[in-house]
């Protein structure tokens, strides 16, 4: 379950496919030895270990999950699996009054905003309660069709502005999203309203099956800020210290009134698509797995530890203690009771039609002579 | 006062912008030049184009946006410009719209309105007449309502955009300026689920909505001449529809016919016709007869008329109905 | 051979693809991958990546292409991955597809298939599980055709392919693996406009199409053991519908249930309750009944079965109108 | 009706709003003179007249149009008055063979391939005539729903270049058509299958009363060529001669296998959006006036002489017989047959419906006691 700890916090040999995409990308833990140190005691201090923290969480969650699944205790479920840096850096970068927009593949990224992990297991467990508190955690609902979450998170940060308020909103999307329509008409109105809202892309390289060369003709999805007149930024999406600075960076920038930022998030879906897939149908595996090097969580480890800020033990421990919170995870799902029908009809409309209440859900209770 | 009823909206539009500072009107074209049709005219000007904003031509875009507001504690009125276009926002309306309420277990709702001018009998270019409520009444966790003349617009408009559920709001355009009629100079809400009997009856009941409510009217007066009377019933609520109200009129009267300028198969009509053989049939002296529009797309207008329920057809199939 | 029905359109697609050399498949993850649900495996390997193509994520895009296609002589059958993820594309439908024939007078059509899965019963997450017939059959042009086993997907798939104009083809995901049945090695198209009987049977007719057929089969079972003689007609076509046998079976059995999945407000059902009263009043001898999903979003999977019609309930429904 | 014809062939002082736009924008007639006359006396013999004459004849349609509108013979009608060179350049730069998706803007482009006045002339007296044929002329119907037309474009680019035909599409818009997702998603395809298609973007700076400023952020709409990896150009929209080279060149392009490319024709909405449309509610008129001198024919005419092509009285000819060819249209367009509904119903589907037939079309004849 734990990745070798002798990573090293550098970056990969170009030998993975794709790799050069790493190129120019933003990185810390790309750099020289003694900048990467630098860079990390110049943080406030307990960012560091925050952000390793918040990984280690993710990735318990994301390990349980899968187990979970395997166990027939969840439906499918869409691992992300190396994409920890990513949510992390989007989340602790930003602050509790900010708004997230999270896909399918963020379901996890509540928990830092200290939802618990039943809720979000819950959903994939096909149980209503796996709807988190939008309000309280300013996290809109998983959004599942995809890039339809780009506008929200448009419309929360332009209507924050209109209300004169210093709100940020953030949305989380892939690679395939940036194909799609609404991605687009998201960044342009955005752009032309300078709406305080961060686009951030994990290009991982497919969309299911679909490789990034089948998805669009540019190398670099950054790029596509230009269509807008907004800034595109590229960093390295296996590296949470580079991610921190760029979503920091958007933030302060939208916070200034200047409006939106594409960051794209360079990097390689290390797992399946989700645990219906089955990547050996279509990419090299042995050829994928050359990006495992890049996993984020050991490459954190390897600086920490170099930069002297956490020895081994630490954050072995740490890990082990997000694993352990999720130890008895199933029996809390179990002792969940679901709601009765009744109940889910009943929170469809603020004023319940009469079509939805109990007597009419089921047709014999009123049908004549039924 | 006296309003048509693009002015009975434009003055509910007025009255929700000074009456709720979170309300926020967009649309293509609403700002300066007061919308196509002007029901907008002069509300950026008195209230400022930050709540009356134009945006660009992107209604996936500026409609998903309007979600993203409500979650910040916004409520926008989002300006459809035609009927047809508000196609390209029907993903954001069946997967976001109708389904965050109940993604939140109830607890909150998006206090939104779609305004959708809609339907034929303008002369208007290709797809500028669809009439298209079916496909919003049938995807859940939308609200539906239609006004029919000035007054019920300003009133039902107000009720839409203070309830708390997004709601699609569409505009017979035909009846924009069908003449000015009296309006309350401060409008209050109306009731958003409640059908209203313009015109009581007892062998038949006539029901429609929109601008068939002023067809239906007509046919039965001529029914009146024929010595029947007639019940005409203004649906307004197209998603719930007032079941009380039509199943009153289905066994008081036995005689039921329903006008929509919709499509027949899947249209309201039938919902309304299943639902009364269901539920009333052992009051019912002759089957609900449905006069519509054709399965077909609503045809280049010179032959609009022939799309359009009217008074003849609607009077020919009450005799129908009557002679049963 | 014995196929299942995910077997039966791969391989209807295969000998399309082998007899119309004007055929091209088109959608995400169809190729190499062979698609998410497998229904075109191996056949980017066999007629090549110009004949089977991977798309964009973009369904507006490659719906829309596909029309641009047709213009050029292909004859496109699209993969849409999952029920709900057609509502970007409904522009494209409701403007361009169903309008094109009549954009020309009816001199030229659009040859093309829109493969779309859909519906509940498989335990997937959200938006994995709708049922939006409705919405493609109320919109004019469309022609909506649903089967219910390997044998009618098989056969309906040829004809649709084959038939000149647009087809929304539906594929009740859930009835995918649900074992195999005889096929015949070259298939042969099927009559795309009849509904058909699966059993017969005088004293009610069971109407239902896609994954409910096997419900209201079911349904007959336990009914026959109380000694009713059930019809179950298997419609097919949703759009247009097979009015002849629906009346038939309405004036046959003089009673009438209807299942179907989606929510019951101007669903299927409601179309096919109006015209059964409409036309067949005098030989009803009850209401038509409907058993159907509620008027909310498909529920998350651990409540789906409350929302799809079951045996019991249709069973439940079939004596209230057998004791009518 | 007919313009100053002592146009100078040049640009226009800068006085025009917006008019730095024109700047860096491929332009023939805004050289100097010499090579504006080299240029033309280099093009092949007929061509700088047929393209006058082309122009010649969509002004007289666009003029008789909105007489006839204010006459009550046809209904609303979107007038094209000074986008005549950017359409006849996109008509007769590619052949017959190639097809055209215009949209209401454009619906006069098929009679550069031969269809008659009368039918895009009923079409907006709502009339079923007003349909051309389309198989005929390679011209798709006209597309209302703003970009829709888009992935139509690509589609028979694309299919035309599986089936090995070197058929190019050609699609036109406007600025305010960029914003919507449908172009992305158009533009994006064409690039990565290498559609042999098109984008001819007319940015007249207006989307009805919706400024470019608020229909996005970029001041260049072909910078947005850049997010899909294909060529963006800028044209001089008033010059029929740029516009015929852009469009060629994107044609040879698309023939020689490159793929897509995106030209935006950069001026001026001279008249309304359409006769429903007052423009003096949302624009300053005097302002918008200073952009009357690149009216296109006007400056075609100019340069026709001063290249010695022409002399005033020949183009002058042209123009008349345009118009003359459509002095009766009114007359022919009145009889005209409205086809009865039944023969309209049955154009939809190739094999009728019942609910289509002839007798289920009005109530009363199928209704029982009806
Ligand atoms: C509109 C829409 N079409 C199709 C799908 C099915 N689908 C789910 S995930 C996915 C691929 C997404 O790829 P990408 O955006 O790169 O995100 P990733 O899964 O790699 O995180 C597809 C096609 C969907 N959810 N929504
Ligand atoms: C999807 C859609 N939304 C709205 C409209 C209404 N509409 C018609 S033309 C127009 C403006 C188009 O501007 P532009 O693309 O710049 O083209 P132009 O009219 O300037 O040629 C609008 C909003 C439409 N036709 N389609
Ligand atoms: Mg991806
Ligand atoms: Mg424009």
């Amino acid at each position: 379950m734990t990745e070798p700890s002798m990573t090293s916090p550098a970056r990969p040999t170009v030998g993975a496919p794709g790799a050069q995409l790493l190129e120019g990308a933003l990185t810390v833990l790309g750099d020289e030895p003694t900048s990467r140190v630098a860079h990390l005691l110049s943080l406030p201090q307990e960012l560091p270990l925050a952000l390793f923290s918040a990984m280690a969480r993710l990735r318990a969650f994301d390990e349980r999950a899968v187990i979970l699944q395997r166990q027939g205790v969840i439906g499918t479920y869409p691992t992300y699996f190396g994409e920890e840096a990513v949510q992390a850096a989007g989340v602790l970068a930003l602050s509790n009054e900010d708004w997230l927009f999270p896909t399918y593949r963020q379901t996890a990224a509540v928990t830092l905003r200290g939802c618990p992990p039943e809720v979000p297991l819950l959903m994939w467990r096909g149980h209503p309660g796996g709807w988190h508190d939008v309000m309280r955690y300013r996290v809109a609902p998983i959004c599942v069709p995809i890039a339809t979450n780009y506008p929200h998170a448009v419309g929360a940060a332009w209507g924050a502005k209109l209300k004169g308020e210093k709100v940020v909103a953030l949305a989380f999307g892939g690679d395939g999203s940036t194909s799609a329509g609404e991605f687009h008409e998201a960044c342009n109105l955005a752009a032309v309203v300078g709406a305080p809202v961060i686009f951030l892309v994990t290009n991982n390289q497919w969309a299911i099956s679909t490789p990034i060369s089948k998805q669009t003709r540019v190398t670099r999805l950054a790029d596509k800020a230009a269509a807008y007149g907004m800034p595109g930024i590229r960093v390295d999406s296996f590296d949470v210290f580079a991610c921190f600075e760029a979503v920091r960076e958007a933030a302060d920038r939208a916070r200034a009134g200047l409006g939106p930022t594409l960051i794209e998030a360079v990097g390689y879906r290390l797992g399946p698509h989700g645990t219906a897939d089955e990547p050996s149908m279509y990419r090299d595996q042995a050829q994928a797995g050359l990006w495992a090097a890049m996993e984020p969580l050991g490459r954190t480890e390897a600086a920490l530890i170099e930069a002297g800020l956490a020895d081994q033990q630490q954050l072995e421990q740490i890990r082990k203690s997000a694993a352990a919170a999720l130890f008895d995870v199933a029996d809390r799902l179990a002792a969940t009771p679901l709601p009765p029908i009744e109940e889910i009809a009943d929170s469809v409309h603020l004023r319940t039609p009469w079509s939805l209440s109990p007597e009419r859900l089921h047709e014999p209770k009123w049908i004549s002579n039924g | 006062m006296q309003l048509n009823m693009v002015e009975a909206i434009g003055r509910a539009l007025g009255q929700i912008l000074e009456d709720d500072p979170s309300s926020v009107l967009m649309g293509e074209d609403i700002g300066v030049n007061g919308g196509v049709f002007r029901a907008t005219v002069g509300l950026q000007q008195r209230f400022g184009d930050d709540r009356v904003v134009d945006t660009p031509l992107a209604e996936a875009g500026f409609v998903g946006a309007a979600i993203g507001m409500c979650l910040v504690g916004l409520h926008p009125i989002v300006e459809i410009q035609f009927d047809a276009f508000v196609y390209p926002a029907l993903q954001q309306l069946f997967d976001h719209a109708g389904r965050f309420r109940w993604r939140t277990q109830g607890a909150y709702g998006l206090p939104m309105v779609i305004r959708l001018p809609y339907g034929g009998g303008t002369k208007a270019p290709e797809l500028h007449s669809d009439s298209p409520e079916t496909i919003f009444s049938h995807m859940p966790g939308l609200r539906v309502v239609i006004p029919s003349d000035p007054r019920s617009a300003g009133e039902l408009l107000l009720a839409a955009a203070g309830c708390g559920d997004p709601v699609i709001f569409m505009e017979p355009k035909r009846m924009y300026r069908r003449g000015r009629y009296e309006v309350p100079e401060a409008l209050l809400a109306g009731d958003l689920d409640k059908a209203v009997v313009v015109r009581d009856g007892s062998d038949l009941s006539l029901i429609a909505y929109g601008a068939m409510v002023e067809v239906a009217e007509g046919a039965a007066d001529v029914l009146a001449q024929e010595g029947a009377s007639v019940r005409v019933v203004d649906l307004r609520s197209i998603y719930p529809l007032d079941r009380d109200e039509l199943l009153s009129a289905a066994s008081e009267t036995g005689r039921v016919v329903v006008v929509q300028e919709a499509p027949r198969h899947c249209g309201v009509a039938a919902e309304i016709a299943a639902m009364i053989q269901e539920e009333a049939a052992d009051s019912m002296l002759a089957p609900t007869l449905r006069v519509t529009g054709m399965d077909m797309p609503f045809p280049l207008f010179q032959s609009e008329d022939e799309m359009l329920p009217s008074i003849p057809r609607v009077v020919a199939t009450a005799r129908a109905a009557l002679n049963y």
